[in-house]
Formats: structure tokens, C-alpha cells, sequence
């Protein structure tokens, strides 16, 4: 998913979008998760309006429609950062170091899970992309870099002026 | 409907086709141990207290959604399943904060039971002592997440028999919690009709009557199957 | 005959629990009375006289064994300020004043821990021999 | 060079205590101080928590004394209930005050105190103890025993638990006791009324004996502060605060205990856990004032049961003023004893007392509520402030003993002027120096709310701090 592309769609039209997402599941309950990745691609985060009027029009008690929303990964709750580091900690990333990836982010920007106040920067894990040959991995803004070492993350984080 | 023996902690045992291994144990006097499972409720396994060895099956099997099977060999009480539901106890003991001596529910309680009948005297892990809000936003019902045991007693009943569907759990693992609604306070749910059956059913402290002091929460659950039955055969038990 | 078992200690505190511990996994048994105390107090004494043998169960940081002992009757070292008071003056005030002739006796538990919950391996092992020796001393 | 000793801690005392006594440089007392060291942040686990639950969390505050937590905690829980309390839980709640007053005084005279009294502070050691008394005097200490007995038997039959019992609940109390229960205490009432007064004539007759210490073991005017009733009478459960000063003028009357924080301020020292609560308008450390069996002596007027009225009004005639002398807390404590004997008396005979209606219900109707009720060591507070959905913002424990705390300090450094001398530790001098904590009572598990027991410490410092001696108990 293109990070910045949410932000570029003109409101309205976000709404038209997932009304027939909705529309094209006949408003079943069962299409929720389909419908909740449509609505995360189109805002970039599900915020309690969004899941307020997903949950009436699936016709679903709102506390399931949250309940499944903050039980994967994929959906967010809160906006997101500008740009968002998402470290990989399946095994040969682990191995490889991931854990200190996650170290240095988490003292120089946020928690991971977390976005840093200012906006700038979110901070997350994943257990594996698949990429274990370029271990360790980190998916910076939907690109996979290769072999990254905290000194490398430092870079980064000044190039995006980060803190 | 097809009659089905098996045997269970070697005594032979007769059930209907489709009953689960819990409930033939159960109607045969044989008590499995369970905190999520009651009976009015669906099942849903979460607890893991009432897994049980069936021969010819490596894996242990939740004895509340196993259906049971002709000459099926069932144990419930083998050294290896103590040892596995005393660990749970004390892995739900430690992962929040049960502190027996000042909870509501002391003396009525299905976990302090549960710990009492397997002699746990101590817990073996490290507590987490998660921090967690107490939501007494309700008029009449207050939730306090220390004492929950995520068992979803609260969440089944008010879907299936409350039909309000108010509850259910949020997030993942160690961060999961009941929320109302869309997570707001308790006291704020559209959805929550105040009928108070999720409080009864809780096994633990973690759902109470509003003014409870110390040891004075009861709870009564005889109730669901009251409701249930005069829903399902249209006979209100006496 | 009857046997009266004394267990000291706050069972919230870590090894301080284990006399709690033995007292619980010793089964009932005719004629033997078992009593858990957080603190000795001066009113256990009519009680313990009506016992012909008494057996204090407590946690003690110098034991090794776990042992049972015969205690004697005394008045301990000057505790000016407690609120609470040792078997052996508890043993003296129920000789003293209540007649008591039975014999009494220490079991000292091994135990290394205060600041935790449950027991610590060594007093856990400890409790599991001290039930095996109040067992047989209750025969 | 100026020289300190330290006594820690004060034997196995609930709490862990200590006491420093500094040398100067001629090698005499220059000053002494009494610490707690143990810190124990009860006030800090109530935060968040239904307030509700206060009173059964709050009898875990201390094994000695747990009904004056629950009675303190319940009754600023009714306070936020906003209700009548029914008359026939306020006589229950009264008669298990005064239970606990019974047993917790007949445990301090009996079991602590009577050794030095009434064997003599110079009895060598292996004599001076509950032990010597026994030898001495068997059937007055099986009296100790039952008298005892009796508060605690009355604790149980009403709160259904002799320690920590869950019985008093905001609005009331949870259980109602029949005719059985009743008749059992009254079958108690002739034998404990006969000990208090063998044991009060016992205390005053060897008074004269002890003219030193009552003289030098903590004998100066303070305010002196506890409820009295509208009248003026001794009490318990509710009323106003009086305070007095050491003429025996009364510096305030008819203070409600609800604006306690208008009148009474708590400073904290960095070498002690133990906070000192001082009366406000006379300022820190002017405003020291003592609470507990002297303070209630002193600030009654009467007892109003009759033989209590008649120690009293003797008791009275001991000073011109005020009672100062900290020694006549214990003279204090067994007229207490008697009074609250013959109160509970007519507690039994109120047919009241059986009544079922023990509850009042309510919801929350306050954010703030304050309990305070007379503790056996003195005055005690509970103050909560509470959000809109009943759970505990803060909460504040104003504890007999920390109140105590300036005159503590004051009586163990006079003690130590007049009894220590040179620069080792000996044993009459220690245990003067303890008694003089003593006459106090002190509770250290809920003045700093400590867990366990702690021994005491005393330390001898010259004035460049160094260590000369030390001695410790328990």
C-alpha cells in the first residue's frame, strides 16, 4: 500500500468509494474484514466514525466491527505516521539483528506500534515478509531495504529530518 | 439420533451423537474442570481447562468442542492434564492482577476455586501486574479488567441470549480486553440493555454489582438455564 | 492423646508461608488439631494446654533440615515493643497458667526467601520432608 | 567530639524503627531522634480502585488493629454515600471499636508494658518480661489473657472474623447478630469489668514507685487532641474534635472532624517515613500535639459510665493542668479498658443492637468523604476524594501513631538526656529510653502502613556522626 496515496483522494469521493466496496459485498457482515481493508487503503487509518458507520451499514454490533479491527495487524487505529518503518522479526531477521533495528528506532523515534507526537514517524514489526535473503529487513514507506544496521536507519531518519 | 458409547476414566459412558465429551462427562458425574465453558452458551474453547486425552490422539483435545465418538477412550484426570490446567491457573493468575483478599467476588469465585481444588498454593511465573482501569461508569455495573480471565462468558451471553451484542474483545494476546462498543466507557454503550446477565455469568470479580464491598459479591447463574430453556422448549422450570 | 500443630507465618510473604504449607498437606488425622497463625498471641495458650503434644511449625532462616525439637518453656530475649510473642513463652504461659504437662515441640523449616510469592525450591523441599516427619511423629 | 547512639529497631514493633541518640562533645545527650524507615505507600494502591472496596482494603492496613481501619473507611465511605447509617449498625460498629480498644490495650498493659511496671524497670532482663508476671502473679495473668479474649471473641461474634473480618460496608455493616451472640458477650461482662479494676488498682499502687520515670519518660505540655461527645463525654465513634493544651484550657472545641485539613497540617522529615501531623495555627513543631488514652483523658471532660467516671475524675486529680506525663498513658489505657467494658454493657442491653436493618443503600452522592473515628493509639482519619464513577482519586490516612510522632521524639530524647550517660549502651538506660516509646503504643505497621515486623535499632553517634555503639532487638 502506497502510504501517502490516501491523503491525495478528495474526501468525498473516499466515501462513494466505500460505500460501494460495501455495495458490492451486498452489505454482508461476513465482508467485513474486505471492507475494513478497503476503508484503511482509502483513509489510512479506521478512525471510531468509520467503524461507527461501517458497524450500521454491515448492519454489525460495533464492538465486533473494533474487535476485529484491532485484532490484525494490517489495520490501524491511529493515524499514521509520515513515513513508517516497519521492522521484519521472523527468524533470519532476528538473527541477523532485527531486534537492535527495533532498539534504535524505539530510542530515537517511538514505541513500536506507535507513532512519534509530531507525526513524522511510525514504528512497527512484522513477523516475517518473506524476504529473508535480504535479512535484516525493514519496509521503509512500502519499499524493502536490504541488510539494514541501525547506522543505516540513522541515515534515514536524518534524510526525512526526522526529530 | 444415534446413541454413542464410549468410555471415559474407565467407566463406559452413553451420549446422544453430536454431545460434546464435556457434557456426557458431566451428565456422568464426571466434573472436567472449565472457566468459558456454561452450559445455555455456545462454546468456544478459550480456556483450555477441560482438555482431555483421547487414545489414539496425540494432541490433548478441549473435552467442550470435542463431540463424542463410538468407543472413544477418554481421560480426564491423567498426571500429564493436572499438571497442564495447574499451569493455566497460574498463567491467568499472573497475567493480571487477582488479589484474592480484597476482591469482591473472595469466597465466590470459579477461579479461586478452580486454584483451590488443584492446591495451588503459590504461582511458579513472574506477574505481569498490567496496569488497568476499573469502569464503573455504569449506573449499576462496574468492570474491573484486573480480574478478568478473557473467558467471554460476558461477550456469549449478551449475543446470544441478551441479543445485544455490547461486548467483545479487542486487540490480541496479552493486550486483549472486553470493550463495550466501540471501546467507550461502559456507561456510554447504546447497546447495553443494563439486563446484567454478563455480570452473573462472570466467573471471577471482574464484572460486579455496582456497591459491592469485599467479599460480598454473589453471583447467581441459574438463571441462563431458566431463560434458555424457555426459550429453546418453551417451559419456564421451576 | 491429641496433637495440637501450630503453624506460624504470613502465607503472603514468600518462605514465611511454608509452615501454612505443611498444614495443608497433612491429611486430617483423629486426635491431631491444626491451627494456622499469622503471629502468636497470648490466647492461644488455654488452647495449647488442653493439647497433650504441641508442635510450633515455623520458618527460620538458620535451619538447614527441617528438624523436629523439643522446645522448652522460657521468656525470650526482651521484645519490648511487639505485639506478638515465641512458642516457648506461649508454652510457658500454658504450663504456668493452664496447667499444661503435655510436651511441646519445634519444627523448624528451611527457608531462604521472604520477598516472593510462593516458596522457594529450598522451602519447598523443606515442607515436603517436614511433612513426612509430622507424619510420622503424628503415629 | 559530640557522639550519637541508635537503637534499631525498636523490637519487632510492627514497622521497622530505629533510635538515634547523639553525643555532644562533652559526651552528654544532645539530642535523640526516632525513625521509621519502612515505607509502605497504602494511600498509593487505593488510587483507581471503587470505593467501595476501601473499608475490606483498608483492614488489611494492619493485623493489630484492622477494625479501626475498616470503622475510619466505612464511615468516609458513608460519607459519599451521603446517608444515615441504620442505628442498629452504629451500635455494632460502636461495640466492635470498643471490643478492639479492649484487646489491643489488654495486649500493650499485659504483655508489654505490665513487666517494667509492675516488676520494675531495674528487674534484670530474663525476669522483666510477661514471664516474671506469671511468677508473680498467675491468676492476674490469666485475667490479662481473658480480657483479651473478650475483645477479640466479640470481634468475631459481630464481624465474623477475629482478624480482617469483612463486616463493615459503606451505608453499614453486612451482618446482623441475634440474641445468642448478644447473650454470649453479656455472660462475658462480670469477669472483664472485675480485671479492669484489679488491674487499674494493681498500676496504681505501684505509682509511687516510679516517680522517676513518670517524671523524665516523656513529661512536658503538648496539645493534646481526640472526639468528645456534644457533651463533653468520652467517645469513640463519632462527635468533635476538642483539643487542649497543657493547663487543660481548651485551645479549640467543637471542631468538626470533616475539616480536619483546616486545623491539622503534616510535615515530613527526610530521615523518618513517618510523617508529623501538627495542629495548624500554632505552626511546625509548636503545633505538636499527642493523641490516644492521655489525649482522651485529657480532653473529656467525663466518661459517663460510672466507674470510669470515678478513675477519671481521680485520674484528673494527678495534675493541676492536663495530664502531661506520657507515663500515664498507661493509667489512661486501663480506664479505657473499664469504660469500654461498661459501654459495651449497655451496648447489650439496647434492643436495637438486634435489629435487621443494618444497611442504608445509596449511591454515590459525594466526591469527597472523610471517616474518623478514635483508633485504640488515638484519632484516626480517612480521607478519600473519589471521581464521578466512584473510584478513589487519592486518599489520605491520618494514623494515631504518626500523630504521636513529635511527642515520641520529644520523650525519647528526654529520656535519653536523663537516663543515658557515657558511650556504651546499657541495659536500663535502653530500656528506659523504650519504654519512653512505649507509653505510646505505637503501631508502626499503620503509621507507615509497613508490612511485617521490625525490629529496633538504637544507636549511639558522636557529634561527627561516628558510630559508638549500637544495640538491637527482637
Amino acid at each position: 500500500m502506497p502510504p501517502n496515496a490516501p491523503a491525495a483522494a478528495p474526501k468525498d469521493n473516499r466515501e462513494k468509494l466505500l460505500e460501494r466496496a460495501m455495495s458490492r459485498h451486498q452489505y454482508s457482515g461476513d465482508a467485513l474484514i474486505e471492507v475494513l481493508h478497503t476503508a484503511q487503503e482509502l483513509y489510512g487509518f479506521l478512525s471510531p466514525h468509520l467503524l461507527t458507520a461501517i458497524a450500521h451499514k454491515l448492519r454489525l454490533p460495533p464492538s465486533r466491527v473494533l474487535g476485529v479491527a484491532s485484532f490484525y495487524h494490517f489495520f490501524s487505529l491511529k493515524p499514521k505516521g509520515e513515513h513508517t518503518f516497519t521492522v521484519c522479526l521472523g527468524t533470519a531477521c532476528y538473527v541477523a539483528g532485527a531486534l537492535g533495528l527495533v532498539e534504535r528506532l524505539e530510542k530515537r523515534c517511538c514505541k513500536a506500534g506507535t507513532t512519534t507526537p509530531d507525526g513524522k514517524v511510525s514504528v512497527e514489526t512484522a513477523r516475517c515478509i518473506g524476504s529473508c535473503g535480504l535479512a535484516p529487513a525493514v519496509i521503509y514507506d512500502g519499499a524493502v531495504l536490504a541488510r539494514v544496521t541501525p547506522e543505516g536507519l540513522d541515515r534515514e531518519l536524518e534524510r526525512i529530518g526526522a526529530k | 439420533m444415534s446413541v454413542k458409547t464410549l468410555e471415559i476414566d474407565g467407566k463406559m459412558v452413553t451420549g446422544m451423537a453430536g454431545e460434546t465429551i464435556f457434557s456426557v462427562a458431566w451428565e456422568h458425574g464426571i466434573h472436567i474442570p472449565r472457566l468459558c465453558h456454561i452450559g445455555g452458551i455456545s462454546d468456544v474453547g478459550a480456556c483450555r481447562l477441560c482438555m482431555v486425552e483421547v487414545e489414539g490422539q496425540r494432541k490433548l483435545q478441549a473435552a467442550c468442542l470435542t463431540q463424542i465418538e463410538e468407543g472413544m477412550v477418554v481421560r480426564t484426570d491423567t498426571p500429564r492434564l493436572k499438571a497442564h490446567r495447574k499451569l493455566i491457573v497460574e498463567l491467568l493468575m499472573a497475567e493480571r492482577n487477582h488479589i484474592c483478599a480484597v476482591c469482591v467476588a473472595n469466597g465466590a469465585c470459579e477461579l479461586q476455586e478452580l486454584a483451590r481444588s488443584m492446591g495451588i498454593d503459590h504461582v511458579r511465573l513472574r506477574y505481569r501486574f498490567p496496569v488497568f482501569p476499573v469502569d464503573t461508569s455504569n449506573e449499576r455495573f462496574g468492570m474491573d479488567h484486573n480480574r478478568c480471565v478473557l473467558c467471554t462468558r460476558c461477550v456469549r451471553v449478551c449475543d446470544e441470549v441478551e441479543g445485544a451484542h455490547t461486548w467483545d474483545v479487542f486487540g490480541r494476546g496479552a493486550g486483549s480486553r472486553i470493550i463495550s462498543d466501540l471501546g467507550e466507557p461502559w456507561g456510554a454503550s447504546e447497546s447495553c440493555t443494563g439486563c446484567g446477565k454478563c455480570v452473573q455469568v462472570c466467573p471471577t470479580g471482574a464484572l460486579f454489582d455496582k456497591g459491592k464491598t469485599v467479599a460480598e459479591m454473589r453471583k447467581d447463574r441459574g438463571f441462563l438455564k431458566y431463560i434458555v430453556t424457555a426459550r429453546e422448549k418453551k417451559q419456564w422450570i421451576g | 492423646m491429641t496433637v495440637l500443630l501450630i503453624a506460624i507465618g504470613n502465607a503472603m510473604r514468600g518462605d514465611d508461608g511454608a509452615a501454612h504449607r505443611v498444614i495443608e498437606r497433612l491429611e486430617p488425622a483423629p486426635g491431631v488439631v491444626v491451627r494456622g497463625e499469622l503471629q502468636l498471641l497470648p490466647e492461644l495458650a488455654p488452647e495449647v494446654a488442653r493439647a497433650d503434644r504441641v508442635v510450633f511449625i515455623d520458618a527460620d532462616v538458620e535451619a538447614d533440615e527441617p528438624s523436629i525439637e523439643p522446645l522448652e518453656a522460657g521468656a525470650g530475649a526482651g521484645t519490648p515493643l511487639v505485639h506478638t510473642i515465641t512458642p516457648r513463652e506461649i508454652v510457658l504461659l500454658a504450663g504456668k497458667l493452664y496447667g499444661f504437662t503435655g510436651r511441646a515441640y519445634l519444627c523448624r523449616l528451611p527457608v531462604a526467601d521472604f520477598d516472593r510469592d510462593g516458596l522457594s525450591p529450598a522451602a519447598e523441599a523443606g515442607v515436603e520432608k517436614a511433612v513426612g516427619l509430622l507424619r510420622e511423629f503424628i503415629r | 567530639m559530640p557522639e550519637r547512639i541508635v537503637i534499631q529497631p525498636v523490637t519487632r514493633i510492627e514497622g521497622h524503627a530505629k533510635i538515634s541518640i547523639y553525643l555532644d562533645d562533652d559526651g552528654a545527650v544532645s539530642s535523640a531522634q526516632f525513625h521509621v524507615t519502612e515505607f509502605r505507600g497504602f494511600e498509593k494502591l487505593c488510587e483507581g480502585r471503587p470505593f467501595h472496596e476501601m473499608p475490606g482494603l483498608m483492614s488489611r492496613v494492619c493485623g493489630i488493629c484492622p477494625v479501626s481501619h475498616i470503622l475510619a473507611s466505612s464511615k468516609a465511605c458513608d460519607n459519599l454515600l451521603g446517608v444515615e447509617v441504620p442505628r442498629t449498625a452504629v451500635q455494632q460498629r460502636r461495640m466492635v471499636n470498643l471490643a478492639q480498644l479492649v484487646q489491643s490495650h489488654a495486649l500493650s498493659f499485659f504483655h508489654l508494658s505490665a513487666p517494667d511496671l509492675l516488676l520494675g524497670m531495674d528487674a534484670p532482663p530474663e525476669k522483666r518480661n510477661v514471664f516474671g508476671l506469671v511468677e508473680r502473679d498467675a491468676e492476674f495473668a490469666r485475667r490479662g489473657i481473658r480480657l483479651r479474649q473478650f475483645g477479640q471473641r466479640i470481634i468475631e461474634l459481630v464481624g465474623g472474623k477475629r482478624i480482617h473480618p469483612s463486616w463493615g460496608a459503606p451505608g453499614g455493616v453486612l451482618r446482623a447478630i441475634g440474641e445468642a451472640e448478644r447473650d454470649e458477650i453479656r455472660g462475658w461482662i462480670p469477669e472483664a469489668l472485675e480485671s479492669a479494676e484489679i488491674a487499674i488498682g494493681r498500676l496504681k499502687g505501684v505509682l509511687d514507685s516510679m516517680a522517676i520515670e513518670i517524671e523524665h519518660l516523656g513529661n512536658f505540655p503538648t496539645l493534646f487532641l481526640g472526639l468528645v461527645s456534644p457533651e463533653g463525654g468520652l467517645e469513640y465513634y463519632d462527635g468533635v474534635i476538642r483539643i487542649v493544651d497543657g493547663e487543660g484550657n481548651a485551645v479549640a472545641e467543637g471542631l468538626d472532624p470533616q475539616r480536619y485539613l483546616t486545623y491539622l497540617g503534616e510535615a515530613s522529615e527526610e530521615w523518618s517515613f513517618m510523617k508529623f501531623p501538627y495542629y495548624k495555627p500554632l505552626g511546625y513543631p509548636g503545633g505538636k500535639y499527642r493523641v490516644g488514652p492521655l489525649a482522651r483523658m485529657n480532653v473529656a471532660r467525663f466518661a459517663g459510665t460510672p466507674r470510669a467516671d470515678r478513675e477519671m475524675h481521680e485520674f484528673k486529680q494527678r495534675s493541676q493542668g492536663a495530664v502531661c506525663e506520657s507515663f500515664h498513658y498507661h493509667l489512661a489505657r486501663l480506664i479505657e479498658i473499664l469504660h469500654a467494658i461498661e459501654r459495651i454493657e449497655e451496648i447489650t442491653q439496647d434492643p436495637d443492637l438486634l435489629g435487621s436493618n443494618i444497611r442504608a443503600r445509596a449511591g454515590q452522592n459525594r466526591n469527597e468523604g472523610i471517616g474518623c473515628s478514635e483508633a485504640p493509639r488515638g484519632t484516626l482519619f480517612h480521607h478519600y476524594q473519589v471521581d464521578d464513577n466512584g473510584l478513589v482519586r487519592s486518599a489520605n490516612l491520618l494514623i494515631a501513631t504518626s500523630q504521636n510522632n513529635l511527642a515520641m521524639n520529644l520523650a525519647v530524647e528526654q529520656a535519653a538526656r536523663y537516663f543515658v550517660s557515657g558511650r556504651s549502651l546499657q541495659e536500663g538506660m535502653l530500656n528506659r529510653v523504650e519504654a519512653a516509646i512505649r507509653c505510646f503504643d505505637p503501631c508502626l505497621s499503620c503509621s507507615t502502613h509497613a508490612l511485617g515486623q521490625m525490629p529496633l535499632v538504637v544507636e549511639l553517634r558522636d557529634a561527627g556522626g561516628a558510630l559508638l555503639d549500637r544495640a538491637r532487638r527482637g
